[in-house]
């Protein structure tokens, strides 16, 4: 069976990407599966500065899901292109890296850096930082914002396509999407994380250090595949779909609604070996579901 | 070494204290997977099939002891998921990943004083069990449940070894003082020790107060249990954020923040 | 241990009511527990004329929660009055009606109806048909929109306490909770459903004849959370929790963040009992967690 | 009548097909939550304690029989709930609510002719229990399973019945032409109905048709089972949402859409 999805420039030789900052730089998987059968992996958020990231506690389990607020602990994109890209397999697999500033001219800079290299695959922007010279909603959270992200990584990011992650804490997803759109992206992907927050009767305290973070698991597969649904009836980009995904039928179920692709996130926290697994079970779920093709999938959605 | 993730039958499933009590301790038998050369100090993750979606992670256990058959584990019953684990019976399967993490030293020219707390003493039953020259050992176990209810005896039978019970909140004041002079008597030799936070930091305090070479095992919340989500990390002696999962869970104690 | 609970107006002998929608009139448990005994009833949503709601399938299991698309079936609240009203022990029990309209006039005939009687409480106002008059965006997602229909309502309700149930569909719940406030609610009730979907890969088709529908139960427990704790840092007036509380430790941490008072949804369905099961299971939990009182609960969050 | 929530516990659960198969079929027998006063076509709402929140909703099922002492259901293995349900053991917990919906008429001047397709033979059993005159009752059971799979032996014993068997698709026409002339046969009687929706369809035309009396019993995906969700909902003669839990699961066949 045919699994190889072309979009936006890029050729996978399946729909199934790792979601940022829950495969780590793939590395950390080695031993579970061969990182080499996965359609891409998206690495950990990178940032032009190392970061430490928030105080602990970071992570809570919730009913299907769970929240983090890791705030974006990495190495810093130089430590990344100098210590992680060359042992990746990124001739056989679309490495994508994932960009986080908190300023235009930072998400200019970071590209810049990236621009370059050829191992990867393209820049997928993640545009949740709270944006402190316009107010203090996130970049993600504003059209306008977006647009101008968008256009500042086109500009500098040498060709690469450029991805747009977008948030679901909005009032008009697709919005966000067609700004994004506007300024210049290949495609978008979602669902980032819905905002939520956790406390502990017993303590009076929040469970994380950072008081909310993002809710991400299973129990956000619909708001996610219904973000995705209108994301691709907003723009003509191909759309990544994101959220909740854990099993081959979930993936086919953002690719009905219109998905080119899509990531597994806090799926590969249920076993390590899970986004492969998926991989290995996508034709008999499509058997199952009489799929032959993708893209046929892709514009099968019957509406009422 | 190995490192994988197998679904593996439950060989035995034996309850060491009152059934289905939180406060319930479990002696927990798996077909091996293949970690007969695991590291003492090591540990996996477990997710019994049974589980729904409902809980998210799996959750982290010392591995106690492994041989080419069977691995084996201790847990106390804390919370949701330990809870549900209790009710695993032989046969039933459980999805495991390990072995996972650093290890305890295990210096051939001794002495190594072993402490630990509470359920902190699973890792050195296998410690004991491979350290080739079992003279050189000697373990301090802080409990408050019944001695029966921890893997003591299988280690007390193998090295010199003394239990000191918590009994009520006034003994912690001799259980500290205790713990402070072990640590203080094993200058020139190594320490390692594994359970509670406070626990810890007692040891970390004296082994600085005395110059000590200490290692420290350290928990935490983890999700992916293999250094990708850096949900589980502590601070190193730098003050730099590290996984407890990948880069510990064992720290030596001078590069650790508690 | 004094469960008692006093808010805009309302005198609840305790903090737990059930949620609009998920537990019919009330009088569909009365075999499962003595009704008297929760701190209030919301009713199924109310319209002025009867409607037949949505065709089916309405509703949808997903992991931790659920879908539905309902679309307000109801007998119209004139029906209400005179059918259901009588049978409920209102002296005893908060009888909350919840008033859906799908523009400022109707919400306002609405309220006139109820204004007169008795044995209602209080009104709350459900805002999530989308206003077809200006532009198609749900009267719950404008500010603007969510200050007049209150001010219509506070008009016509007879001086009824007036609570504006909130949607989380919106990029700032804040905003919203202060139109309410603005327009002169006398208290906010969040969260409303989150926007989902659900397909069948086999049939192609959406699982709601709705394509789209509102996810509620365990699952949007930690959105909800985040929203009461936005919510409340927002308004001065008292908000009302709801959103996947299923237990008496869930009402309990809604409190802390601010809550004067909680309602059950979703997890009515967990079991018939469970609301009459977490009223009693309050004490304990309060116990448990070493809360005396719910006043000193409720300022207690301690944030870093 | 009593209608409660209760937990009870698991008296016996037997397997008729094959253990953990899709198609796999299930006796499960429970302590009585005091249902003996049911009336055969009501069902109850089952949830087993062991079920995590991931699955929000209980699973309704006929109850096929109840006494003083134990209660008695019929499943197949469908989907999610039901795969969970058949693991139960005898002992194991189950939260229950019921007896839920209305039921089938009982005139004591029959004929009465029962249709049954698969598990709807299910409430069927008490039905043939407590019908005062057998003699009046005759069973037509339509079927793709063996027939030790579902509890037909047990009507057989007891009142007329026939069973059919659904070998391969080619065999459909010659079942409906069967459960055809059964309905037409019945007329100055009474049918009563439970199966799949394509078979109480072809029942519905046929009573319309040849002027026949019958009740339908109808499936839908439950929330709350008392009414209260409008989740379940079908359309009766009049076009209007009706509650499947509440106000059926049995309706009239001239009055109700399918
Ligand atoms: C490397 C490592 C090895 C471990 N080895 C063992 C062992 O051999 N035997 C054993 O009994 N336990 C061990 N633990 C602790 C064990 O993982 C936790 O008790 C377990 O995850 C709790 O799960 P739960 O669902 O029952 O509790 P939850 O419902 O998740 O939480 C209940 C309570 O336990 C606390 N808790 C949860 N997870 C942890 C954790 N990882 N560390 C500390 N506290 C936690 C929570 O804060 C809460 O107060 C180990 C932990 C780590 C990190
Ligand atoms: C009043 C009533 C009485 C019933 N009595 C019996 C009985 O005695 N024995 C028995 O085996 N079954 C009975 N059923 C059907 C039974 O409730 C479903 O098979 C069960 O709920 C499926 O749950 P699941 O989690 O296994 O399936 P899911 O994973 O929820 O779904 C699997 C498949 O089954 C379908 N399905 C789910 N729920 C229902 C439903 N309620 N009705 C029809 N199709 C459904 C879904 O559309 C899907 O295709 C009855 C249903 C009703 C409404
Ligand atoms: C622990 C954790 C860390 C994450 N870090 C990032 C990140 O660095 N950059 C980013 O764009 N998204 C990040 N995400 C969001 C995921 O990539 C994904 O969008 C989200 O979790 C929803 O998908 P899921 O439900 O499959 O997890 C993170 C998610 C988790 C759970
Ligand atoms: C089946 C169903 C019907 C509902 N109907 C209404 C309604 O008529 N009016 C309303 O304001 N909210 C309605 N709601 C929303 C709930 O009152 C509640 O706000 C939401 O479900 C979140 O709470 P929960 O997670 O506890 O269910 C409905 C919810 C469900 C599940
Ligand atoms: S548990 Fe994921 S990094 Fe340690
Ligand atoms: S299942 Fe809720 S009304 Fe029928």
């Amino acid at each position: 069976m045919d699994l190889r999805v072309e979009f936006a420039g890029l050729v996978l030789k399946n729909p199934i990407i790792t979601a940022s900052g829950t495969f780590g730089f793939g590395l950390e998987f080695q031993d579970f599966g061969d990182i080499r059968r996965l359609g891409g992996i998206v690495v950990k958020g990178l940032s032009l500065k190392p970061r430490e990231g928030n105080p602990m506690p970071r992570i809570v389990e919730t009913s299907c899901g769970m929240l983090n607020a890791i705030g974006i602990q990495n190495p810093g994109v130089e430590a990344f292109v100098r210590d992680k890209l060359p042992l990746l397999p990124w001739r056989e697999t679309a490495i994508i890296a994932n960009l986080y500033a908190c300023s235009v001219q930072e998400f200019g800079a970071l590209s810049g850096v990236l621009a370059a290299e050829e191992g990867v695959a393209a820049l997928e922007v993640n545009v949740s930082c709270p944006n402190v010279q316009s107010g203090g909603a996130a970049f993600g959270q504003d059209p306008a914002q977006i647009r101008k992200v968008t256009e500042e990584v086109k500009k500098h990011g040498g060709g690469k396509p450029v991805i747009v992650k977008l948030s679901p804490n909005v009032t008009d997803i697709g919005l966000c999407a067609r700004a994004a759109q506007d300024g210049g992206a290949d495609a978008v992907s979602l669902i980032n994380t819905l905002l939520g927050m956790a406390v502990d009767i017993r303590t009076r305290k929040p469970r994380l250090a950072n008081v909310v973070g993002g809710l991400s698991g299973p129990a956000i597969k619909p708001v996610a595949l219904r973000c995705v649904h209108q994301a691709c009836r907003a723009v003509k980009i191909p759309v990544i779909g994101i959220g909740g995904i854990a099993s081959a039928e979930d993936a086919l179920e953002f690719i009905l609604v219109g998905a080119s692709a899509v990531q597994v996130g806090t799926a590969n926290f249920l076993r390590p070996d899970q986004a492969f697994r998926i991989v290995d079970e996508l034709p008999d779920a499509m058997r199952m579901a009489k799929v032959e093709d993708l893209d046929a999938l892709r514009r099968g959605l019957v509406l009422p | 070494m190995v490192r994988n993730c197998r679904e593996v039958k439950v060989r035995e499933s034996r309850h060491l204290g009152a059934w289905d009590q939180p406060g319930d301790f479990v002696e927990l038998t798996l077909e091996n997977p293949g970690w007969e050369d695991y590291r003492p100090g090591q540990f996996a993750m477990l997710r019994p099939k049974s589980w729904g979606l409902d809980l998210t992670w799996g959750r982290p256990l010392s591995i106690s002891r492994a041989d080419a058959d069977s691995v084996t584990f201790f847990f106390q019953v804390v919370g949701k998921g330990t809870h549900r684990m209790a009710s695993l019976a032989a046969g039933d399967e459980v999805v495991v990943w390990g072995p996972l993490g650093n290890w305890f030293s295990a210096p051939v020219d001794g002495p190594v004083t072993l402490l630990a707390g509470g359920m902190g003493i699973a890792p050195f039953r296998g410690y004991a069990e491979r350290y080739p020259n079992p003279d050189n050992l000697r373990l301090v176990f802080a409990h408050r449940a019944d001695l029966s209810s921890y893997p003591y005896q299988l280690i007390a039978d193998r090295i010199a070894a003394q239990a000191i019970q918590e009994r009520s909140r006034e003994d912690l004041p001799m259980i500290i003082e205790r713990i402070e002079s072990e640590v203080k008597a094993a200058k020139g030799g190594l320490v390692l020790a594994c359970g509670p936070t406070p626990f810890l930091k007692t040891i970390q305090h004296a082994a600085k107060d005395h110059g000590v070479r200490a290692e420290l095992s350290l928990e935490s919340s983890m999700a992916c249990g293999v250094g990708a989500c850096l949900g589980c990390v502590c601070k190193d002696g730098r003050d730099r954020h590290v996984q407890v999962c990948a880069r510990g869970p064992v720290f030596p104690s001078d590069d650790v923040r508690l």
